[in-house]
């Protein structure tokens, strides 16, 4: 049946619209001009009306949370709300796929991607993606220290990159190509990792730099529809702000009219400046500027909540440092020739000057940072639950709010960061591109983001005026943000005054381009590369049969 | 009698078996009781003769097996029973991890007369 | 058919080649699973011949009757019906426990300690200079683990068996310590101590140990230190020999603490040599759907974790569970006595391709199709690594998938949620 | 018979007195506490506790009598399969003539437990205070943090008269535990504080202690990461730890 959500305020950016009283109709899953008969109609008076958040980076399924929940029986005590017939939904901050489909809804969310998945266990990334309810998917196969990759880029060999990266995709299913510490996770196989962009990794002689610019080139020319995204070496370490602007203005040498070239993912692990824990401070000004100069760039968050989260990446060094720092428990995973990954749990406390810089480090680039350039993130759940966008949201939107938090925070933050300093607001329609149509631009999802004819028939109702509320009342916005009136998922009704009601399947989008380029190039190489794996070339990957709803995406 | 450690474990011919529990060569493969040469000569058996396993979770009848060639390969004082339905006569429940303790269980071993039981009746089917 | 996975053992070999009758790349254990044999004939009720649906109807008003259904087994069976498994177990208020409840769930409980600084078998096969296997006999229970992964195995940086060194540490002499290097008998019930002293000496303080610990000398001790930490990659693979045994839990979660330190001067992972095909896919389907892996009530409509109490062994022996749905497994011939004992007073539902001890004291049998030869899906190797497995032959009989599918739809359909 | 006042509690009338009346056919999950005792028994009787899958009034599973409105509960016949009694209880009293099943006094914070029979796992687990005594022997996990928990026993005391299993005070952080029995293996294992006694034997001690006194009376072996002292060991050094393990005096 057709839906009409009447008479809301709409915010929807991408098209112009800031604020608008105005009817949305959906019909078969898309938003339509109008729909004049059999239309269930939904009264949205003065309620804000928007399209469905987009969160581009969560670690929302795979092996990586999979094993995080096993190790993690502590998280998994608390109890959702759920409604008659729906399943039962657990986790504090880590959760259950259904409880990840349910909290996304219950915040107007209808799109996560999964940015971290290793190619030999992406069969398993699949069965959570198409095990969470709700909303829509895709997944990003790590790149960044793949033997393959790294014999082509110190070869400069981009055309057969280009064939590798199309390859990949196929067998992966997956949307994009995620690098993650590139050459260092390699280097860690013997115990190392790499500290510069210019660090030979051990056994290639090739660079981070090297590895970055070579996949930017072969994304580049492939022209999938998301960038190359990219977690930065020396993530975590006191000074590393240097790496990350070296990292960023490594998107100069590439053009794109569609979207940038690089984005640099949960960025304020990387914002640090400083030479230790004890003079660590804030970058975040600094990148800032850099990312808003140039054109081709945009990142995300990373904001750290005080409370508990699970440290979870690729970036195997980095997890055992944290392992030794924090006194916790490890879990590491060394995976053949592709990349690795690791897992910490962690507490970010307000009372440590550390977790505080971080957490005021991630503000202040949501707030200096241009809206249609970055996107809200947690780093889920790196930095804490997705489930806490409102929050950030409302931190963002109102400074009496943050002047209230900060009191919680470390002194240190005075001293280390800007964040004190910031008047800025950021208004209801920045808040709509950094949870709306900036992911959905830099993933090149054009039928997301936006509410105009032919996009994706995902809405969210909030209880909130756009036009008429008051910052200052920051405990309005977190309770309207976080309590959609109405969450609507390709035209199906979910979450009604904050609660699921209904549970509908999304989709999982992949991305073919093997038209761009010929598999021959590197069949050689693959023979020769899959005697030294345990699998089978004709057992490796996923086929598209297996998947409950894919979507492919031609490139191009 | 002598004191012996049970431990209990996976074997070939166990494997090979496993999805033909109700044939004679499940039986062969699984009630044995392999014993150092040794402790076989303190209780005056042969291979092939039937030995008593009791520990304090129960006791069962088996075959006797020398454990073969090298005087290391089951210690003095160790008994080894394939695992299935016979070593789980002696084997209790678990050390509060909630998983059985398999192996290392204390018990003794004596020669018998008494007949190796057919599958059916450890179970003592009630039903 | 090539390219086939075997549907033993955690291996999960995916060579074989399998014309419908004779295999090729199979060891012994495969090629007894993948040779013709007795098979259930049909569904079974109280000893009478019904069909699938009937069958079905029963045990679902068995189950749905029942204060808390046990639902068991699992680890050879694919994920999609694995997945029905812990719902219907959801939707029943009843129990979700897997086979790595008498096995590797040890292991589980020493991650939640600990963690798990593991890797791919593939590191081993690529990288290991150092190989351990510690209470595990790969040689009888993993035939193939030692060429294809582990010990004469020719990786990418580390050619074959002549640049490895070799550790086996076991009660008694496997046969796989005779591929060994280096061979440590230990008395059984020391591992926990042994992995302790072991640290005590990498981390300098030698004087803690005394002379022998689980009956291996000091000298030995530091000897096997040394080797340890010279390896330029390490790969310990253990089995049921830490986690059967004395001190269970804490013995695996101290030698995580050992690999923990061993990485403080080079590199190591661990792996635990898991038995069934699928058990790590029965674990992790369990912990995405519900968030634990094993030993899982939902008595209370959401998932709990209490190992010492819902691991079937235990809800059986404690008389906490009143009825019990066995699929793709065989608790009868596995359990201890008593747990064995409170099934036959229960009413036992099983599905199960062949007729085994269990089948004796089931009241209703439901037969399945063959995984991996008559029915598709994923399953999970030792690792990890998911393979799907194929159907190569048509059957009459219902997949695992189809069989539980039904019953959970009845399930939701008579609680009118 | 259950009216009679209980021997020990002389001068203090007894308040709720419970019995099973049926063979329960699953274990039963009563969170009841000393509290409910001081409940109108209307209220009492309909108490709701988790028998399987479904929520019963506690009537339905016991024969229940009501003296009066102190907070003491006494607990009559076999409770061996009542799981959670005394979770989290912060005062009041709970005698149980009998034994008593798992979790009993878990998350105790104040109040006394005495268990005349013998008690499952998982006594006391995560105690913060007050007191709990056993006549007869206990299960494993006594005084033990839930899986993926930090803290075991942060304080109180429990005495258990006979023997005690597996696992005793992991990572405990305070309180006192004795055994005046044997123990089984494992006591103290990443203990940070608190006093362990076992008077009679037991296996591992003192796996990654790092604080905290173990004194033990009979035979037991140390976990070789100790330094022998004049009076015993001191240790994990494998985590820098200062915990000490006597020979009971």
């Amino acid at each position: 049946m057709a839906l009409q959500i009447k008479n809301g305020i709409v915010v929807d950016p991408k098209n112009g619209i800031s604020g608008e009283k105005m009817d949305i109709f959906i019909k078969d899953g898309k938003i339509v001009e109008e729909v004049k008969k059999n239309c269930r109609v939904i009264d949205a008076t003065g309620k804000l009306v928007v399209a469905g958040g987009i969160d581009l980076h969560a670690h929302i399924a795979g092996c990586k949370i999979n094993t995080g929940r096993a190790m993690r029986p502590e998280e998994m005590r608390f109890v959702r709300r759920k409604s008659n017939g729906l399943r039962a939904a657990v986790g504090r901050t880590l959760l259950t796929s259904p409880a990840i489909g349910y909290e996304y809804a219950k915040m107007g969310y209808t799109t996560a991607v999964d940015p971290a998945t290793p190619s030999l266990y992406v069969i398993h990334t699949h069965e959570e993606l198409d095990s969470i309810p709700i909303i829509d998917k895709a997944t990003l196969p790590l790149f960044g220290n793949w033997h393959q990759v790294m014999r082509y880029s110190a070869d400069k060999d981009i055309e057969k990159l280009k064939s590798f990266v199309a390859w990949v995709l196929e067998r992966t299913k997956g949307y994009g190509v995620k690098l993650v510490n590139p050459g260092g996770v390699e280097a860690w196989m013997y115990g190392g990792n790499v500290h510069t962009l210019d660090d030979a990794v051990p056994g290639f002689g090739v660079t981070p730099r090297e590895i970055i610019t070579s996949l930017i080139a072969a994304v580049e020319e492939l022209n999938l529809p998301h960038s190359a995204h990219i977690h930065c070496n020396n993530l975590g370490m006191p000074g590393n702000y240097e790496t990350t602007m070296e990292t960023i203005k490594l998107a100069k040498g590439f053009e794109n009219r569609d979207r940038q070239v690089l984005h640099v993912t949960h960025v304020q692990f990387n914002a640090y400046t400083g030479s230790s824990w004890r003079d660590i401070g804030s970058g975040a000004e600094e990148i800032a500027k850099l990312v808003n100069r140039i054109e081709s760039v945009t990142i995300d968050m990373g904001q750290p909540i005080f409370g508990h989260a699970t440290t979870m990446t690729a970036d195997c060094p980095w997890q055992f440092e944290l392992h030794k720092l924090a006194k916790a428990k490890w879990c590491n995973r060394d995976i053949e020739l592709e990349t690795g990954g690791g897992i910490v749990p962690y507490v970010y406390r307000a009372k440590n000057a550390v977790n505080s810089v971080q957490w005021a480090t991630g503000l202040e680039l949501g707030l200096l940072v241009d809206a249609d350039k970055i996107a809200i993130s947690t780093d889920y759940p790196n930095g804490g639950p997705f489930n806490s966008y409102p929050y950030i949201a409302t931190l963002l939107m109102s400074k009496k709010f943050r002047d209230e938090e900060m009191k919680k925070a470390h002194p240190y933050i005075e001293k280390a960061t800007s964040l004190p300093s910031i008047d800025a607001e950021r208004t209801i329609e920045d808040i709509v591109k950094m949870t709306r149509v900036t992911p959905a631009r830099v993933l090149g999802m054009k039928n997301k983001g936006h509410l105009g004819t032919g996009a994706d028939g995902d809405v969210a109702v909030y209880d909130i005026n756009p036009m008429d509320y008051n910052s200052s009342n920051f405990q309005a916005i977190l309770k309207a943000l976080k309590n959609p009136l109405y969450t609507i998922k390709s035209g199906e009704i979910v979450v009604k005054d904050g609660d699921v009601v209904s549970e509908v399947w999304g989709r999982t989008y992949w991305v073919d381009v093997r038209d761009k380029t010929t598999t021959e190039l590197i069949e050689r190489d693959l023979e020769e590369y899959f005697n030294y794996y345990t699998v089978n070339r004709e057992n490796y990957g996923v086929e598209e049969r297996w998947l409950q709803n894919p979507l492919r995406v031609m490139a191009g | 009698m002598v004191d012996v450690i049970v431990i209990t474990g996976r074997t070939t011919e166990q494997g090979v078996s496993i999805d033909e529990k109700l044939t004679d060569e499940y039986t062969k493969a699984v009630a044995l009781c392999e014993m150092n040469e040794e402790d076989m000569k303190a209780i005056n058996v042969k291979e092939g003769d039937r030995v008593k396993v009791k520990t304090d979770s129960g006791e069962v009848v088996l075959f006797a097996k020398k454990a073969v060639i090298k005087d290391l390969e089951l210690p003095e004082g160790v008994v080894f029973i394939p695992m299935g339905p016979y070593a789980n006569q002696v084997v209790g429940r678990s050390n509060g991890s909630g998983t059985p303790q398999f192996k290392g269980i204390r018990g003794s071993v004596e020669a018998t007369h008494e007949n190796i039981k057919p599958v059916e009746e450890l179970l003592k089917v009630v039903k | 058919m090539r390219n086939a996975i075997c549907t033993f053992c955690g291996n999960a070999c995916d060579d074989i080649e399998f014309d419908g009758f004779v295999g090729k790349n199979l060891c012994p254990l495969g090629e007894a699973k993948f040779s013709a044999k007795q098979r259930i004939e049909g569904p079974v009720v109280n000893g009478e011949r019904v069909s699938y649906e009937e069958a079905i109807d029963r045990a679902v008003e068995i189950l749905v009757n029942a204060k808390r259904p046990l639902l068991y087994g699992f680890a050879s069976t694919v994920n999609e019906a694995i997945r029905l498994g812990v719902i219907l177990a959801e939707k029943l208020g009843g129990i979700y426990d897997q086979c790595s409840s008498v096995c590797h769930a040890p292991s589980t409980l020493a991650m939640i300690e600990e963690g798990i600084p593991g890797g791919t078998l593939g590191q081993a096969k690529n990288r290991a200079d150092v190989v351990v296997f510690w209470g595990c006999n790969p040689v009888e229970a993993h035939p193939r683990h030692p060429s294809r992964y582990s010990v004469m195995a020719k990786g990418f940086l580390t050619k074959g068996r002549q640049y490895r060194h070799v550790i086996v540490v076991d009660v008694r002499k496997t046969a796989t310590a005779y591929l060994a290097t280096e061979f440590y008998q230990v008395k059984p019930g020391y591992d926990y101590a042994i992995f302790s002293a072991l640290r005590s000496i990498i981390n300098g303080h030698e004087d803690a140990v005394p002379d022998e610990v689980g009956g291996v000398s000091r000298e030995k001790l530091k000897e096997f230190a040394d080797i340890l930490v010279n390896g330029k990659y390490g790969v310990i693979f253990y089995g049921l020999g830490l986690t059967h045994t004395r001190g269970s839990d804490r013995s695996v979660e101290n030698l995580v603490k050992l690999v923990q330190t061993l990485n403080r001067h080079t590199r190591y992972i661990i792996q635990p040599m898991r038995g069934h095909f699928n058990v790590v896919g029965a674990s992790a389907v369990a912990a995405w759907e519900a968030g634990y892996e094993y030993a899982i009530d939902f008595s209370r409509g959401h998932s709990r974790f209490f190992p010492s109490e819902f691991t079937a062994v235990e809800a059986l022996i404690r008389r906490d569970c009143d009825a019990a749905l066995i699929i793709a497994s065989d608790p009868a011939a596995h359990f201890p006595k008593r747990a064995v004992e409170r099934l036959t007073e229960i009413p036992v539902i099983q599905i199960d391709p062949h007729p085994n001890i269990t089948t004796l004291i089931a009241d209703i049998v439901i037969p399945s199709a063959l995984v991996g030869i008559e029915a598709e899906g994923t399953i999970y190797r030792m690792d990890g690594i998911p393979l799907r497995v194929k159907k190569f032959k048509e059957t009459e009989y219902w997949s695992d998938y189809e069989i539980l599918k039904l019953m959970l739809d009845k399930v939701i359909r008579l609680k009118g949620e | 018979m259950a009216s009679k006042p209980v021997a020990g509690y002389g001068g203090v009338i007894i308040l709720l007195v419970m019995k099973p009346r049926v063979d329960f056919e699953v274990n039963v999950e009563a969170e009841i506490t000393p509290e409910l005792a001081a409940k109108p028994f209307e209220e009492i009787k309909q108490f709701k506790v988790y028998y399987g899958n479904r929520l019963v009034p506690l009537e339905e599973l016991f024969e229940i009598e009501k003296k009066g409105d102190d907070e003491i509960l006494i607990l009559e016949g076999d409770f061996s399969r009542v799981k959670w009694i005394g979770k989290s209880m912060e005062k009041g009293e709970v005698v149980i003539k009998g034994d008593i099943g798992a979790h009993c006094g878990a998350f105790m914070k104040g109040g006394k437990i005495t268990v005349e029979g013998n008690a499952d796992d998982w006594l006391g687990a995560e105690m913060e205070g007050g007191e709990i005594a056993v006549r007869g022997n206990t299960g494993n996990l006594v005084a033990c943090p839930y899986w993926g928990n930090l803290k075991g026993m942060k304080g109180g005391r429990i005495t258990v008269y006979g023997n005690a299993g597996n696992y005793i005070g992991e990572k405990m952080c305070g309180g006192e535990i004795e055994i005046r029995g044997d123990a089984g293996d494992f006591v103290g294992t990443e203990m940070k504080d608190g006093k362990i006694t076992i008077h009679g034997n037991c296996g591992y001690v003192g796996g990654d202690m790092k604080g905290g006194e173990i004194f033990i009376g009979g035979s037991f072996e140390v976990v070789p990461a100790f330094i022998k002292t004049d009076d015993g060991f001191i240790g994990d050094v494998n985590v820098k730890g200062k915990g000490k393990v006597k020979a009971l005096k």
